[in-house]
């Protein structure tokens, strides 16, 4: 939804609130999840920005120009902005803002995105308390170096991870500045972050770029174990401006808020899928893994569970990363196909009344359509799925520990837009990340997929330096590993639908991080 | 059933000058459903009472004593007891009819009771000294620390020692007789008109029963109380008793005035009482003991409920129920207050 | 007395020893590492989880970070949490503030709507407003507390906006929650009060009580009421004990921020700093409320022999 | 935790809970043997020797302080020999109920013992106490709250027989417990009745049958028959001595009806104020009391016949009943005695034969604890 | 003692001996029969026995009376509202709510009567050992029942799970081990009042053994509480049951349970408030059920009710 007009028309001023769970951080230095990240790029801005759809949109970099060999990026950086305390916003405050992120002291849980530039590991390490590969060359140039060539590096920069920082920041577990940061972004705080109360933004009026409409941002924290419902109330009883629902709730508000313009939906950079451990009997086979995929009637759930508010997925990558984006790649995806099902079931030696184990996490709403996939999977194939419904951290164990088998519910959505932040961490070798000692997959690919063509396609584009040349070995690893050795099985794409208060707003849009557009709302 | 002329003596000026008794109990009727059926615990008891008066009942253990005691005071177990007849006349007024709030203005200032059983009858987690002050405290919005004083006060005056340590104890921390002793200093609390004294010395020892039983005469007299004594001991009611009435099987068997029940019963049943008191001469003997058991209330025997147990039971007693009637001198002159549910009273009034 | 009253504290310093022991056991034996993943589905870079894995002492044995615990408990330190890094009572402390309130005002409702349902009920034991009362605490418990929280919810904050979504601190955005909470205790309340005072009823110092011309409304919360709490007033106990270790599902619908929440979130990502904190208090309430209740007993009831 | 559990305060001891307590076997041999030997009619079958209760005398609701102790029972001595019945009178309160809690193992004795056939009892435990309890029986005194209110009387008089299953066959208790009713006068038709449903009279032989029904060798009655009428407390009296002559009972017989005392007993004891006054035979002590509390007791006896009440001097005891948390010094009577000089109030007067009639051969010539010990003829009861 | 019956005759000198009791002529009321009587006429009492005769019948026969296979999912008719083909509806997957409802009368009776029976078995135990020998044991079990109460239900069941495995046995044991210390606590503050009284000394001084004093005299006259607590939390434990599904500790998703219904259909409040009620009810009749039958069973059990 949303027009294309920019806040021309709107008027400054007016509280903007909405609701968000208690954040792990607001700082940079650690500030994850969506709702910490939401606060953060309300408060800092750095080099890019990420829109909705996948783009990269400069901020404060003027340029940003990798060398050829894709090893040393160089940003220009617009000069005189300023820090709120009024330091300015220089080369040497990203420099800054990097090392203190990736300090040993600071354990930040987001330093991985940079673990790429060279020096990370000393200075991760604590054997050295500078980063070796950031250079402020002036005060408007930076000069990254990397240890891999990566051609794709400026979109990792729009993470809020890479914001620059003030002197006053200090180290990363700063107390004062880890609860109220002083940043150089739209918005700024004037008073602490109330923990688990609220978290108040105030318009930042020396904004260098582009200034904020709304006077004040007002964050109510909501508990996580039931703030869909309590945002969705809060909208009804006028309390937000902004709000999420509860998935069964979605069809009735819809059918109320569309018609007066208060709802607004998009597609994100996410995918749903099952997890299939790759290595251990009955799915160490493909065909075995195809079989499983056929037999899934993603259209049916979609329907019936998802009352149509879901999109079936038949690839990996989500459609808004467009250059790499292949409808259908996964063919096993695109219909339910009770024949080949079977066929290749047969093939891969998946007898009726296998036992498959079949885990998800408890509490998280995943519990409906589990059931309607093993459902499915009893009826097809005749498999005897056990359902296996653990609280997170347990599940968590159970899926790195390297005997597990069978099927597990898993979710991904992109830091930034890059096909990489699919791939490495969720099929390549070093994304499994054994543990010699104890065999536990401590990365991300817990599936343990493995494939050593496809982890040297990953590196190949991303030393590729020509886009389409890389959006095309992108795309061809995604398709041996999701379609030729199905790795994985895509279930459903991520779609968002929120209220939005336009009577009063406009401009009120999601962005990549499915935060509302704080930046760009302006009263009507 | 003709009782009008046993009660009707000459009833004792009250303050006021009011006419008749107290209390008046006709034809009271009262029944417990159980399982097996109906319990007829009280049959058609008729007795009064003046003011200063004191009648003193006897009878069997489970004649139903405390059970007209209870109707009076409106403290029966209902369900399952009820009052299915009768009367009960308090200063005029037929109390079963009035409405319960009324009822209790009654209890407390205008009639109290001493219980059987004391020990059931003091709640166990108030002190004693709270239970007896609440009578003040309630009935006369005494201050708590002047109802303390007086609760002290009254427990002297039933003689129990160190009164004022131990008005705060409570009642499991008494003996026997000292929880009879409060029971009987709460009933006397507010110098009611009407006292129903249900066994009140059964746990005493003999002095201080004597003194109690002094002290219940003498608030008697300064008060012009009228008090109904449930009791078994002979001896007391010797003391004390202006008249007597005999109880069996939830029925008066006899009345009459103290002296004259000890000289000449006019019951078999009283005579077997008086004649079961121990005496000196009887020592290393055994009792007189009237043989045979109680009547089932259940099932109460036809005619006289005692003729089972009668050694002069005749026909007619097993088959028609006697009524109270008058018992005259052989001349036939009418014994004054003297009656008796007899076929034969005349026969054993004369022996 | 005194005595009796030190030597259960005294005890209150096993039972948390016993506690905690169990406690770090189960902790210990849970699969999953503490600091292994992220709040989503992310897994921690192991060079992170190393750090915060010796910050923690998560790698020493067990009976040495028991070890650790109690010393830093003797300072009045329950550690940092392992999410945001902050200091557990800074996180426990306002939680406790809010968990508190909420189970004072359900306490009191608890008591007031309890004691006087229970009253009726026995009174006029198989009327109509008996027959009403049971229909209406089995409702109590046959509808879980989601329920009546969303139904009042959904009525009082959002179709009728009379009270807050989101506490602002007044007594108002108390009532809901708090009556959401107290309700199903409130029923056990009626209906211990109900079973218990059946029993006093008949007895005969109740007779004494009416025999002395007492009114109604002092034979029944003088006499018949003291005879029959005494169950009443030790669920009431174990209730407030339950309370103030916090409620869930109440606390997710009304978004209080509450012990109950930390602590089931606490468990789902092992964070067991709060974990710890938060039993280590609940220890301390229970003990503490039971020796109250215990020392009531000998007021309400002066048979009972402490010892 | 043994620690944490050590007693509050020393004179706070609940009663003998503690079953649990071991005693070696051999020593539980032993006493069971002695327990179940016979003893010669005349015999001492119990001994009671210094007998001392102390009940604490606490203030303040939730902090209770110890501000004294109730001197219930404080050196009571005396035997009961076989075949005998002895009476025990006394003020109200002065502790006979007490006694008989002591001497039942129901209250633990601040200190004293109480040999049965030699064997201290007080000490026992486990099966050679279960023995004891056999044989020794209690009437209690309160006859409603002694009944467990949900049992029926037939289970009530029964249980006796469930607990010693070798005293009769399972088939025969139900007869048994109906003759019971029936011998204490109770319409054996009312077995299926519950205690709630009976007056007091009937309630007092429901505990009367209770007690008989072991066919103990002694049984203690705390006032067994105050609340019947004297028909049936004929019945039960005669029951009683009859059974004695039978099977050589002996019974404790507390009360305050000293007729029915006299009646029954063969020796009678008099107790004030926790301690025994005077014991001797029943004539001794109705015809020859020595000791001024005896003889008030005696002349404030109610007669029945109003004849024979006439001429009779009571003595009237002046002065306040001391309390037994503070007794007065010396002779605890004195406080109330006509006799009382300063020797009594320094001295306390030892419960045996007065100097005076040592060697006389009188009925005067019995125990009694008074310095001036002398007859006074008071109305025979 | 048969001489007993001889000793009547002579109670009086001028009696002749009244007939020895005729042989039993009292037909023994047993307290069972004599409790069963009181209990079948007590009208709310049949009424909750009747409740609970259906909820047991409709458990056994629930394969007969199931319209459905309650496992049957149907997802082109999911969230039907009731009426037609559905009398009660579907679910989120469109199985048939009265089927999941009658066959989630099993597990609910199941979890509902074990998991309390088991709270109470120990509970009993645990309450009456403290409350009646005091002192050092009542110390030692009640600081563990504290240290029960203090401990978070959750990582119990987390770690009951993970030792026993998903399942409704490990959901029964959870409830139970974290019920037990309230009825335990619940019967020992009745049986502090109780076990002075007269009736138990006088139980004592027959020789009576602890067993018997406890389970003949105490018990009955101090289980009042337990029992209202019981019959109620029957109930209770089934919505526990629901807490737990809810937390994903409680028994597997697609197993037909009331509780699990009712943790399925929470976020479908306001929109298909029929997957709540119905389940909702069935749990509010079994409690009623139960609560007059433990009413009932309590006014049986007091003689001096009538
Ligand atoms: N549990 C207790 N706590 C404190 N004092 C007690 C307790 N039991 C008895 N007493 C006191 O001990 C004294 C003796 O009591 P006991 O019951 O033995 O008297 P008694 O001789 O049987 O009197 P009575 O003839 O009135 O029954 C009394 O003063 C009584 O108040
Ligand atoms: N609740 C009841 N249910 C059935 N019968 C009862 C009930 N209460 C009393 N009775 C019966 O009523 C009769 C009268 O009892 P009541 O208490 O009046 O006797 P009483 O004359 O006071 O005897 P006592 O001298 O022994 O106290 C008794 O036979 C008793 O069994
Ligand atoms: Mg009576
Ligand atoms: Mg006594």
């Amino acid at each position: 939804g949303g027009g294309d007009n920019k806040a021309d028309g709107g008027s400054a001023g007016g509280t903007f609130r909405f609701g968000i769970t208690e954040p792990t951080a607001i700082d940079p230095v650690n500030a994850q999840e969506s709702e910490g990240i939401v606060i953060a790029r309300a408060l800092f801005t750095g080099l890019y920005d990420t829109s909705t759809d996948g783009k990269l949109i400069p901020k404060l970099a003027e340029s940003g120009t990798p060398s050829d060999d894709g090893k040393t990026w160089t940003f220009k950086i617009k000069a005189g902005t300023k820090f709120t305390n009024g330091e300015p916003v220089d080369a040497e405050s990203f420099v800054r803002g990097w090392t203190r992120v990736s300090a040993k002291a600071s354990a930040s849980d987001v330093s991985y995105h940079m673990a790429d530039i060279a020096g990370y590991e000393d200075l991760h390490s604590g054997k050295s308390d500078k980063f070796a590969g950031l250079t402020a060359v002036d005060a408007t140039t930076l000069k990254v170096e990397l240890s891999i060539p990566d051609f794709e590096f400026v979109k990792k920069t729009a993470h809020s991870v890479f914001s620059p920082v003030p002197k006053v920041a200090g180290a990363g577990d700063n107390k004062a500045f880890n609860d109220q940061p002083i940043g150089n972004g739209a918005f700024k705080m004037t008073s602490p972050w109330q923990h688990n109360t609220s978290i108040t933004l105030v318009r930042n009026d020396d904004y260098g770029l582009q200034k904020a409409h709304l006077a004040k941002v007002e964050a109510k924290i909501l508990n996580p174990a039931n703030g869909s419902t309590l945002e969705y109330q809060g909208f009804q009883s006028g309390q937000f401006d902004y709000a999420r629902m509860p998935t069964p709730q979605l069809t009735a508000a819809k059918a109320k808020y569309d018609p007066q313009g208060e709802w607004i939906s998009g597609d994100f950079s996410g995918i749903n899928y099952l997890n299939i451990f790759n290595q251990n009997a009955p799915f160490n086979n493909a065909d075995a893994r195809k079989a499983i995929s056929y037999a899934i009637d993603r259209e049916a759930i979609v329907k019936g569970v998802f009352q149509g508010l879901q999109k079936p997925a038949s690839a990996f990558l989500p459609p808004s990363f467009a250059d790499v984006y292949q409808a259908g790649v996964c063919t096993s995806c695109v219909k339910q196909d009770v024949a080949k099902a079977k066929e290749y079931a047969e093939k891969g030696g998946l007898k009726p009344g296998t036992v498959v184990n079949f885990g998800y996490n408890t509490g998280a709403g995943h519990e409906e359509w589990v059931q309607a996939v093993a459902q499915q999977l009893k009826d097809v194939l005749g498999l005897d799925v056990k359902l296996d419904g653990k609280p997170f951290k347990e599940a968590l164990a159970t899926q790195q520990d390297k005997a597990t088998s069978g099927l597990w519910r898993q979710a991904w959505t992109a830091d930034y837009p890059t096909a990489d932040n699919f791939m490495t961490p969720l099929l390549s070798t070093t994304g499994i990340g054994e543990d010699p000692a104890t065999g536990k997959a401590q990365g991300d690919n817990r599936g343990r997929y493995s494939n050593p063509e496809f982890d040297k396609l990953l590196v190949t584009a991303k030393a590729t330096k020509d886009d389409a040349a890389r959006a095309a070995l992108y795309k061809q690893a995604e398709k041996l590993a999701v379609d030729t050795d199905q790795g994985v099985i895509p279930l459903w794409q991520r779609t968002q639908y929120r209220l939005v208060n336009s009577k009063k707003f406009k401009d009120i849009k999601m962005d990549f991080y499915e935060d509302p557009t704080l930046a760009e709302i302006s009263l009507k | 059933m003709t009782t009008s002329s046993i009660t009707a003596e000459v009833p004792r000026q009250r303050g006021e000058g009011a006419e008749g008794p107290v209390l008046e109990v006709r034809d009271l009727h009262v029944e417990f459903k159980t399982r097996e059926g109906v319990v007829k615990a009280v049959n058609g008891v008729n007795y009064s009472v003046s003011s200063g008066e004191t009648l003193a009942v006897l009878g069997e253990s489970g004649s139903g004593k405390s059970v007209t005691a209870q109707a009076i005071m409106g403290i029966l177990d209902s369900p399952p007891g009820r009052v299915s007849k009768g009367e009960i006349l308090f200063q005029g007024r037929d109390i079963l009819q009035l409405p319960e709030s009324e009822r209790r203005k009654l209890r407390g200032p205008k009639m109290a009771m001493i219980f059987q059983d004391a020990l059931s009858a003091l709640n166990p987690v108030f002190s004693v000294g709270n239970q007896l002050g609440e009578m003040f405290r309630v009935h006369q919005g005494m201050s708590k620390k002047d109802a303390k004083a007086k609760s002290i006060e009254l427990m002297e005056r039933v003689k129990i020692p160190a009164a004022r340590s131990r008005v705060n104890d409570y009642p499991h921390q008494f003996s026997g007789g000292m929880r009879q002793r409060i029971m009987i200093a709460m009933a006397l609390a507010l110098e009611p008109d009407l006292i129903i004294a249900d066994e009140p010395t059964t746990a005493l020892d003999v002095t201080v029963q004597a003194q109690v039983m002094d002290l219940l005469a003498d608030l008697q007299r300064e008060y012009n109380m009228g008090l109904i004594l449930i009791t078994h001991d002979l001896g007391v009611v010797a003391d004390v008793a202006d008249k007597i009435a005999v109880m069996y099987a939830g029925r008066i068997v006899e009345q009459a005035p103290i002296h004259e029940l000890y000289k000449r019963p006019a019951h078999p049943y009283t005579r077997g009482l008086l004649d079961s008191i121990p005496r000196l001469d009887q020592k290393g003997q055994e009792l007189y003991a009237i043989k045979g058991l109680p009547p089932n209330l259940l099932k109460t025997p036809s005619g006289c409920a005692f003729n089972p147990r009668c050694p002069k039971a005749q026909d007619i007693c097993r088959t028609e129920v006697p009524a109270l009637l008058p018992v005259t001198e052989r001349d036939g002159t009418e014994l004054a207050g003297r009656g008796s549910a007899c076929h034969f009273r005349e026969e054993q009034l004369h022996g | 007395m005194g005595r009796y009253v030190i030597r259960r504290l005294g005890q209150m310093v096993v039972v948390l020893f016993g506690a905690t022991v169990v406690l770090f056991c189960c902790l210990f034996v849970l699969p999953g590492d503490p600091v292994g993943s992220l709040g989503g589905d992310k897994a921690r870079d192991p060079a992170v989880v190393e750090q915060l894995r010796e910050r923690y002492g998560l790698n020493d044995p067990l009976p040495v970070q028991y070890g650790n615990f109690v010393k830093n408990l003797a300072q009045g330190d329950l550690g940092e949490d392992f999410t945001q890094r902050r200091p557990v009572t800074e996180i426990l402390q306002p939680k406790l503030v809010n968990t508190a309130e909420l189970a004072i005002t359900a306490i009191v409702i608890d008591i007031v709507i309890g004691l006087l349902a229970g009253l009726v009920a026995a009174l006029f034991r198989y009327s109509f407003w008996d027959v009403l009362i049971t229909l209406l605490t089995t409702m109590a418990v046959g509808f879980p507390s989601f329920v009546i929280g969303m139904v009042l919810q959904k009525a009082f904050v959002v179709e009728l906006p009379w009270f807050p979504l989101i506490s602002d601190g007044t007594v108002n955005s108390l009532i809901l929650p708090a009556f959401t909470l107290a309700i199903l205790d409130a029923a056990l309340v009626a209906r211990l009060m109900r079973g218990t005072m059946l029993e006093v009823l008949r007895a005969d110092y109740v007779k004494t009580a009416i025999a002395k011309g007492l009114p109604r409304r002092t034979v029944l919360f003088k006499h018949v009421m003291r005879n029959s709490i005494i169950p009443v007033v030790t669920y009431l106990g174990i209730s407030f004990g339950t309370l103030l270790g916090g409620a869930l599902i109440t606390e997710a619908i009304f978004n209080w921020d509450g012990i109950g929440l930390a602590l089931v979130q606490a468990v789902q990502q092992q964070n067991n700093p709060i974990i710890i904190g938060v039993v280590s208090f609940g220890v301390a309430v229970f003990v503490l409320l039971n020796l109250i209740v215990d020392l009531l007993y000998a007021v309400l009831d002066p048979r009972i022999r402490l010892a | 935790m043994a620690e944490l559990d050590k007693k509050d305060d020393a004179v706070d001891a609940t009663p003998g809970i503690s079953e649990v307590e071991v005693v070696d076997a051999a020593s539980e041999t032993a006493a069971l043997a002695a327990i179940e030997a016979p003893v010669d009619r005349g015999e001492p079958i119990l001994q009671v020797r210094n007998l001392v209760k102390h009940f604490p005398l606490t203030q303040g609701i939730l902090f209770k302080k110890q501000i004294g102790a109730v001197r219930a029972v404080d050196g009571v001595s005396f035997d009961l020999h076989q075949g005998e019945t002895l009476g025990i009178v006394g003020e109200s309160g002065c502790g006979k109920s007490t006694v008989a809690k002591l001497l039942m193992l129901l209250e633990t004795a601040t200190s004293g013992e109480v040999f049965y056939k030699g064997t201290d009892i007080t000490k026992l435990s486990g099966k050679a106490l279960k023995a004891v309890r056999r044989n020794i029986q209690m009437v209690f005194q309160d006859p409603y709250t002694s009944l467990n209110p949900r049992m029926t009387v037939g289970d009530i008089i029964g249980e006796p027989y469930e607990i010693h299953p070798e005293v009769a066959p399972k088939g025969d208790r139900r007869r048994k417990v109906q003759e019971l009713l029936d011998v204490v006068g109770l319409n054996p038709e009312y077995i299926n009745r519950y205690p709630h449903q009976f007056s007091g009279g009937q309630r007092q032989r429901i505990g009367i049958a209770r007690g008989l029904a072991l066919n103990p060798e002694i049984i203690i009655c705390d006032e067994p028959v105050s609340a019947l009428d004297v028909s049936v407390q004929a019945q039960v009296i005669n029951l009683m001595a009859k059974l004695q002559d039978e099977f050589n009972l002996s019974y404790i017989f507390i009360a305050h009806d000293l007729s029915i005392v006299r009646h029954i007993s063969d020796r009678v004891g008099v107790m004030y104020l926790g301690k025994m006054a005077e014991i001797g035979t029943d004539t001794q002590i109705y015809d020859h009391p020595t000791h001024p509390y005896t003889q008030a007791l005696l002349s404030a006896v109610p007669v029945p016949d109003p004849e024979a009440r006439e001429g009779r001097e009571r003595i009237i005891l002046t002065g306040d009943v001391p309390s037994p948390a503070n007794p007065p010094s010396g002779c605890r009577f004195r406080t109330r005695c006509w006799k009382a000089e300063d020797k009594c109030a320094t001295e306390e007067p030892l419960l045996a034969i007065p100097q005076r009639f040592k060697s006389v051969d009188s009925p005067a010539a019995h125990e009694s604890a008074c310095h001036f010990a002398e007859e006074k003829a008071v109305l025979a009861v | 003692m048969s001489e007993l019956t001889k000793s009547t005759a002579g109670a009086g000198p001028a009696q002749t001996a009244p007939a020895a009791p005729a042989e039993p002529a009292i037909a023994r009321v047993t307290q069972w029969g004599e409790i069963r009587h009181r209990f079948l006429a007590n009208k709310l009492a049949v009424i909750g026995l009747v409740l609970v005769a259906l909820l047991f019948l409709v458990a056994i026969f629930a394969p007969l009376l199931s319209p459905h296979d309650p496992y049957a999912q149907d997802l082109t008719n999911t969230l039907q509202g009731p009426g037609g083909d559905h009398l009660l509806g579907t679910d989120a997957l469109g199985r048939d709510q009265l089927s999941r409802i009658l066959y989630g009368s099993r597990i609910a009776v199941v979890v509902g009567l074990a998991s309390i029976f088991l709270a109470c078995v120990i509970g009993i135990a645990v309450g009456a050992l403290a409350g009646y020998f005091g002192r050092g044991t009542d110390s030692v079990l009640m600081r563990i029942a504290d240290v029960f109460f203090a401990f978070p239900l959750l990582i119990g069941a987390i770690v009951i799970i993970i030792v026993m495995g998903r399942g409704v046995t490990p959901v029964i044991i959870s409830l139970a081990v974290f019920s037990w210390p309230t009825v335990s606590r619940l019967l020992r503050s009745s049986i502090l009042s109780v076990r002075e009284a007269d009736y138990v000394l006088a139980a004592r001084a027959l020789g009576a053994n602890t067993r018997r004093i406890i389970l003949r005299h105490i018990l009955p006259n101090s289980i009042a509480a337990v029992m209202a607590y019981a019959a109620f939390n029957v109930g209770g434990a089934i919505v526990a049951e629901a807490s737990l599904s809810f937390l994903g500790v409680g028994v597997s998703p697609e197993v037909p349970e009331w509780g699990n219904m009712l943790a399925a259909a929470k976020d479908f409040m306001g929109v298909k408030d029929y997957l709540w009620t119905y389940p909702s009810i069935a749990i509010v009749l079994t409690v009623l059920g139960f609560v007059f039958v433990g009413d009932g069973l309590r006014d049986a059990l007091d003689p001096k009710l009538r």
